[in-house]
């Protein structure tokens, strides 16, 4: 009696990315399905505030865009990833207004855009300080106009994958979901294609701007399903968040000309020449690391944190583009904006890296894609801009919805999986074996056992076996203790300061996670909405995203980006203008590295000197 | 009403009696482990720490013991800022993990967490413990279904939802390659605030008529109805929108008791709007005089 | 979507003349009060007098108007309430039936009364 | 959900403690109006004695109309209820006009504090009214 839904395409995950991907497979002709773990409108992306970028005025244009995005990366980025996403930005951005999405306007009545950091022309479209908000909202509205199917509160478990020696001969055929409201196990069967949308995995770190709900799930499947991951190690931390919660200030506060101060009433960013000619406007990765070298050399404010200034700004003007702001500062910090300072520190905030895919979002396994914030395309490389992410989600969203449509968009520049120029790592030197422990069902996974007929009834029996197991156990460890040891470890050792005997260290007490993982159990008996049984599965995946992020970590010895090592200070393009891969290779995870692509529409990207 | 006048639950659980040994089991333990540690709770409570008491109603279709409503007592250390959420997510993960509750940004932007918290309905996350009157009385959303613990089914407010036709679908677009449709600060402002619904469902849960009318758009939707039907962009489609909104449980049903407005957690004018609708229905079918 | 709410008729002709008959009312009643509390007391109410007052024809009309207003404003407030509780289906039609034969039993006995008292006889 | 539980309509009114202003508001206007409508039906009647007083016809040589009123005016109760009536309709008609504005657009943020003046409004005309009301009975 496994019920199996079947849809031509099936987006997991309704945030920006997969709203956007159900849309364009819909408008290709396809029977497009969402399933998602929360209702759409609970997505994440509604929490991004500041904007998208998009060239869309004189004076600007996409090779600016993509320039600029390149240097942003420390050439990181793949040319045709990031060219698609300047070239395809405007025409989405505009789209978007077509839907009705409430932008707002310059006295022509046309959409408003501001300067961000790390750009060199002010092409950040908004929406006053809530432009996730309304960009989700506004697709979402789409998406009940079409009367795309949406499978909500449906949390995906498990991928459908044909086993495979090699991965990239693999196919998905659809996914397993859970029904958090009665606890059924059902298959959903893909017949063009699967997109994973499922966003951030921000829950690796306890200070984070990213919901709850952002676990990672997306990358943990398609990783145990054979699919590498890439760049995982760079992580960008946001350097305006509120200490207590995480919530984010967003970074339209010092694009309108919000100053940075440290306990001292210093404007640091200059007195100490972290950044000397964008100050505040600097890329997020030297914003950070200069608010946290001010803490750590005692001018931080209760050892803490710093002061983000907006009041100069004046009322009117604050009001206007950044209510919402005065309302986060107040509701989360007791703080008035108008009146006083916030205090404001570093905290965990997007993935560069992710699900690897080309630039239609493509994995190697054939009929799986990934978009959005779980994927890497790779657009952000070594660092994201702020309000590339946006973009990013509608760019390519769209067109992974029409890939997997059936439509042709032409041959990938970039390869996917183990093909061209791959250099493997050997010498790494592990303190602990990393990957699958032995024993523990709860914890094995890796591919599916059969061919492409019944590969969505054997996962669906093989998923429901593990839930199975994780309800019948009667005592051991709840799943909030191994979460919080993880984020504890990933908090203190893989941070924005990286050094390699904490890198180690967190490997160790991952691993430590991992076997006690093998004991966890679930409280609740109940199989309505199981909260306690969803967390428990979420946590397995934030164990394995860790520990991808602290390998790269451990691997890439150099100063690129946001990736910051103590011992290495220095950007070593010689060595590492390359990507990192893992792969889980059924439970023994591999490291290797293939080039970036530097070679774009215009010619060569030249690494320059990352300086603002 | 039978919710108010449940006594409060005694920590100690009886086995629920389910289906499989190994269910009857695990319940088994569970009760022994949940007694355990609301007993090491209440030991910290007698020392010098500063504690607050939620009470959190509790339902579970599936759970022998839950099947009858109840509220369970639990004493949660305070911190400086701690939010309702963060108490009710302390709770869970320290004294019974099988407490229910939907939560996600925590930063007041999805929606998932509107509560009836002290008899008013309010985002838990955007609640300071300091705000309140101890005991903390916590409950799910009143006029929706119970699906468990603080969860209620959120069905029937999408369909509203939806019912307003919630999409643009102006057939006046600019012609020409990216042009956008222009739109005035003013009436960009103007339709400011009703953009900032989150779905949170706490207005149409505080609404008499919604309560006693199922059929009542309620205050969320014709919010979201405003939306479109202020938007100059979308003038061609008003006609349209306001003949949806003036059927017989639409706006008219409205009796402008206010408590939508302030329980929004947006501050969304919303008596103001549906009001403001009602004159532009009245004014529509005047011309037809 | 919002054609399983059926009725496509416009409630608002009901609501505007909800509002319209309170704003008559509120003169209407306050001239009421005042003069049968206030001017004459209710305690000193004769037939003549009201005979006196009721052939006035303006009198006359006005109270015509003021019954009539407040019939509709009343019975028309009390359906708006059955309503908004959810009646709906057979007893919705039952309850309008109902109300419209006693407002206009209302109506007709009470212009009886006033063509009584104004000595109008049919 | 097959197995939600329903808390039901009763609740809403075991929760009447924490009921707004604009709750209450609508509750008492609704009360006020059936009241109305009531006394409305029930006055046409006591009036419709005026048709066999056209008539002539009279109780102990009074005209049955004047008498019927008269005997009623002279009974506290009905003298009582006349102040109760007064207060239900300055109340229906002080908070009428407040629900006009309201439908008007006009001072949304003071709602509360104009059902609390009709409130202490129709008090203090209530109270002011009982010397005319009752007149001659004390
Ligand atoms: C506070 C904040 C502010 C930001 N501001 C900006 C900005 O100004 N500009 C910018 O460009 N970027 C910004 N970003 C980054 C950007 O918002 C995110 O990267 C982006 O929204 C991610 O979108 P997504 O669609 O990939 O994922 P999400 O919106 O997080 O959606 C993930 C979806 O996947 C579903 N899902 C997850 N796991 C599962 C599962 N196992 N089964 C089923 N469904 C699942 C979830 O239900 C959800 O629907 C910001 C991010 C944050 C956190
Ligand atoms: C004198 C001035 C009066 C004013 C300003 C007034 C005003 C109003 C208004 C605005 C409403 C509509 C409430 C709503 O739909 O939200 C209403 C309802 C009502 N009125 Fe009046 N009214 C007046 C007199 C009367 C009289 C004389 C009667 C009795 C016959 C009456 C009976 C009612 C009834 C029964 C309702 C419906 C109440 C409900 O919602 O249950 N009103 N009134
Ligand atoms: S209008 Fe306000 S209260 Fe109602 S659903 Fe929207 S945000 Fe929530
Ligand atoms: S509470 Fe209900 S009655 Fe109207 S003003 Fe709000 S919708
Ligand atoms: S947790 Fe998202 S609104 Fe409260």
């Amino acid at each position: 009696m496994t019920t199996i839904y079947e849809h031509d395409v099936i987006v997991v995950g309704a945030g920006g990315a997969g709203l956007r991907a159900a849309i364009a497979a819909h408008e290709e002709g396809a029977d497009a399905a969402l399933v998602t773990k929360l209702h759409p409108v609970r997505s994440h992306t509604g929490a991004a505030e500041g904007g998208i970028n998009a060239a869309l005025r004189d004076g600007d244009d996409w090779e600016l865009h993509a320039y600029d995005t390149m240097k942003g990366s420390d050439y990181l980025g793949d040319a045709p990833a990031v060219e698609g996403l300047a070239q395809d930005a405007p025409e989405e951005v505009i789209q978007l207004e077509h839907w009705g999405m409430p932008f707002s306007r310059e006295e022509d009545g046309r959409v408003s855009q501001r300067p961000f950091g790390g750009l060199s022309f002010p092409r950040t479209t908004y929406a006053g300080a809530e432009t996730g908000h309304h960009m989700l909202h506004t697709m979402y509205e789409q998406v009940v106009k079409r009367g795309i199917t949406v499978y909500d509160e449906w949390f995906v478990t498990r991928l459908a994958v044909t086993d495979d020696a090699d991965p990239s001969e693999r196919e998905c055929h659809g996914v397993v979901a859970y029904d958090v409201a009665t606890g059924e196990i059902a298959g959903f069967r893909a017949t063009g294609g699967v997109v994973l949308a499922t966003g951030g995995l921000g829950q690796v770190y306890e200070h984070t701007t990213n919901a709850v709900s952002c676990t990672g799930d997306g990358n943990a499947m398609a990783y145990r399903a054979g699919v590498p991951l890439e760049d995982m190690e760079f992580i960008q931390f946001h350097p305006t968040t509120l200490p207590s919660t995480g919530v984010l200030i967003s970074e339209a506060v010092r694009g309108e000309g919000g100053i940075l101060y440290n306990a001292d009433g210093e404007r640091f960013m200059f007195e100490y020449g972290y950044a000397t000619n964008k100050g505040e406007l600097a890329s997020r990765d030297v914003v950070s690391r200069a608010e946290l070298t001010e803490v750590n050399e005692g001018r931080g404010v209760h050892d803490d944190y710093v002061y983000l200034d907006m009041r100069h700004l004046g009322e009117d003007r604050i009001v206007d583009r950044l209510e919402n702001i005065l309302h986060l500062a107040e509701d989360f910090e007791g703080v008035d904006g108008l009146e006083e300072p916030m205090p404001v520190k570093p905290g965990q905030h997007y993935a560069m890296g992710g699900v690897e895919t080309d630039e239609y979002g493509a994995t190697c396994v054939e009929g799986l894609y990934a978009v959005g914030e779980c994927a890497c395309a790779s657009v952000h490389g070594g660092n994201r801009l702020g309000g590339n992410a946006l973009p990013e989600l509608i760019v390519f969203g769209a067109r992974a919805g029409r890939h997997a449509a059936g439509a042709d968009l032409g041959d990938a520049l970039i390869g996917t999986g183990r093909s061209g120029e791959v250099e493997e790592e050997d010498g790494l030197d592990l303190p602990v074996e990393p990957g699958a422990t032995t024993g523990g069902d709860a914890v094995a996974d890796g591919g599916a056992v059969t061919e492409a007929g019944s590969v969505v009834e054997a996962a669906v029996e093989a998923e429901r076996s593990r839930v199975e197991r994780l309800m019948e156990r009667d005592d051991g460890v709840k799943h909030s203790e191994i979460r919080a040891a993880v984020q504890e470890t990933m908090g203190n050792h893989v941070n924005v300061f990286r050094e390699e005997e904490g890198i180690k260290q967190a490997l160790r007490d991952i691993r430590k996670a991992r076997e006690r993982y093998e004991d966890v159990y679930v409280a609740d008996p109940s199989r309505t909405f199981n909260t306690d049984l969803v967390q428990t599965i979420e946590t397995r995946n934030v164990i394995d995203v860790a520990e991808t992020i602290a390998l790269g970590a451990l691997a890439r010895t150099e100063f690129r980006g946001a990736h910051w090592r103590a011992e290495h200070q220095e950007r070593k393009d010689d060595e590492w203008l390359k990507h990192t891969f893992v792969t889980w290779n059924d439970g023994t995870p591999d490291l290797w590295y293939k080039p970036s692509v530097l070679e774009g529409e215009g010619g060569e990207y030249e690494p320059k000197v990352r300086s603002y | 009403m039978s919710t108010q006048e449940q006594e409060p639950a005694t920590q100690e659980q009886e086995p629920p009696e389910t289906e499989s040994p190994g269910d009857r089991r695990r319940a088994e333990k569970q009760r022994r482990l949940a007694a355990d540690r609301q007993a090491e709770a209440e030991a910290a409570t007698t020392t010098d720490e500063e504690t607050v008491l939620l009470k959190v109603f509790r339902y579970d279709p599936e759970v022998e013991d839950k099947q009858e409503p109840r509220f369970d007592d639990f004493h949660v250390p305070y911190e400086d800022g701690m939010t309702v959420l963060d108490a009710l997510i302390y709770a869970r993960d320290t004294f019974d993990s099988s407490l229910t509750f939907r939560h996600s940004c925590r930063q007041a932007i999805c929606g998932s967490d509107a509560l009836f918290v002290n008899g008013s309905q309010r985002l838990a996350c955007k609640t300071q413990l300091s705000d309140l009157d101890a005991p903390v009385r916590v409950e799910p959303l009143p006029h929706q279904d119970v699906v468990k613990d603080l969860v209620v089914d959120m069905e029937h407010f999408y369909d509203q939802m939806h019912a307003v036709e919630p999409y643009f679908q102006s057939d006046d677009l600019p012609e020409g390659d990216l042009e956008e449709q222009r739109q005035s600060r003013e009436n960009r402002e103007k339709v400011k605030m009703s953009t900032r619904c989150i779905w949170c469902g706490a207005c149409t849960s505080s609404c008499n008529i919604a309560a006693g009318d199922n059929q009542y758009l309620g205050p969320a939707a014709i919010n979201k109805a405003y939306r479109f039907t202020m938007d100059e962009r979308e003038a061609d489609k008003k006609e349209h929108r306001l003949r949806i909104l003036e059927q017989e449980h639409g706006v008219w049903r409205c009796q402008t008791q206010f408590s939508c407005t302030e329980v929004c957690p947006k501050d969304i004018p919303l008596t103001e709007h549906i009001q403001e609708l009602k004159r532009e229905a009245v004014k529509k079918n005047l011309k037809f005089w | 979507m919002a054609e399983h709410y059926s009725s496509f008729r416009p409630r608002g002709t009901m609501w505007l003349l909800q509002r319209v008959t309170a704003v008559i009312l509120i003169v209407l009643l306050a001239f009421h009060f005042f003069m049968l509390h206030f001017v004459t007391h209710a305690a000193d109410i004769t037939f003549a007098g009201t005979e006196a007052r009721m052939s006035s024809v303006t009198y006359y009309l006005t109270m015509v108007l003021f019954l009539v207003t407040a019939t509709f404003h009343g019975v028309n407030g009390v359906y708006a309430a059955l309503l908004n509780q959810g009646l709906d289906g057979r007893a919705k039609t039952v309850v309008q039936a109902v109300l419209v034969v006693a407002s206009v039993g209302l109506i007709v006995q009470g212009i009886r009364v006033a063509n009584a008292m104004a000595g109008i006889s049919l | 959900m097959s197995h939600s539980y329903d808390r039901g309509l009763v609740e809403d009114f075991g929760r009447w403690r924490e009921f707004t202003a604009g709750m209450w508001a609508w509750i008492f206007h609704k009360f006020t109006g059936w009241i109305l409508v009531g006394y409305l039906f029930t006055h046409i009647a006591v009036l419709s004695t005026a048709i066999p007083g056209a008539a002539g016809e009279t109780v102990n040589d009074v005209n049955v109309y004047t008498y019927t009123i008269q005997e009623l005016e002279s009974l506290l109760l009905v003298r009582v209820m006349e102040v109760g009536l007064l207060a239900v309709a300055v109340f229906h008609i002080l908070n009428g006009i407040r629900l006009l504005m309201v439908d008007l657009g006009i001072g949304l943020d003071a709602q509360d504090r104009s059902f609390y003046l009709s409130l202490v409004l129709t008090a203090v005309i209530a109270v002011a009214s009982v010397p005319t009301f009752l007149e001659g009975m004390l």
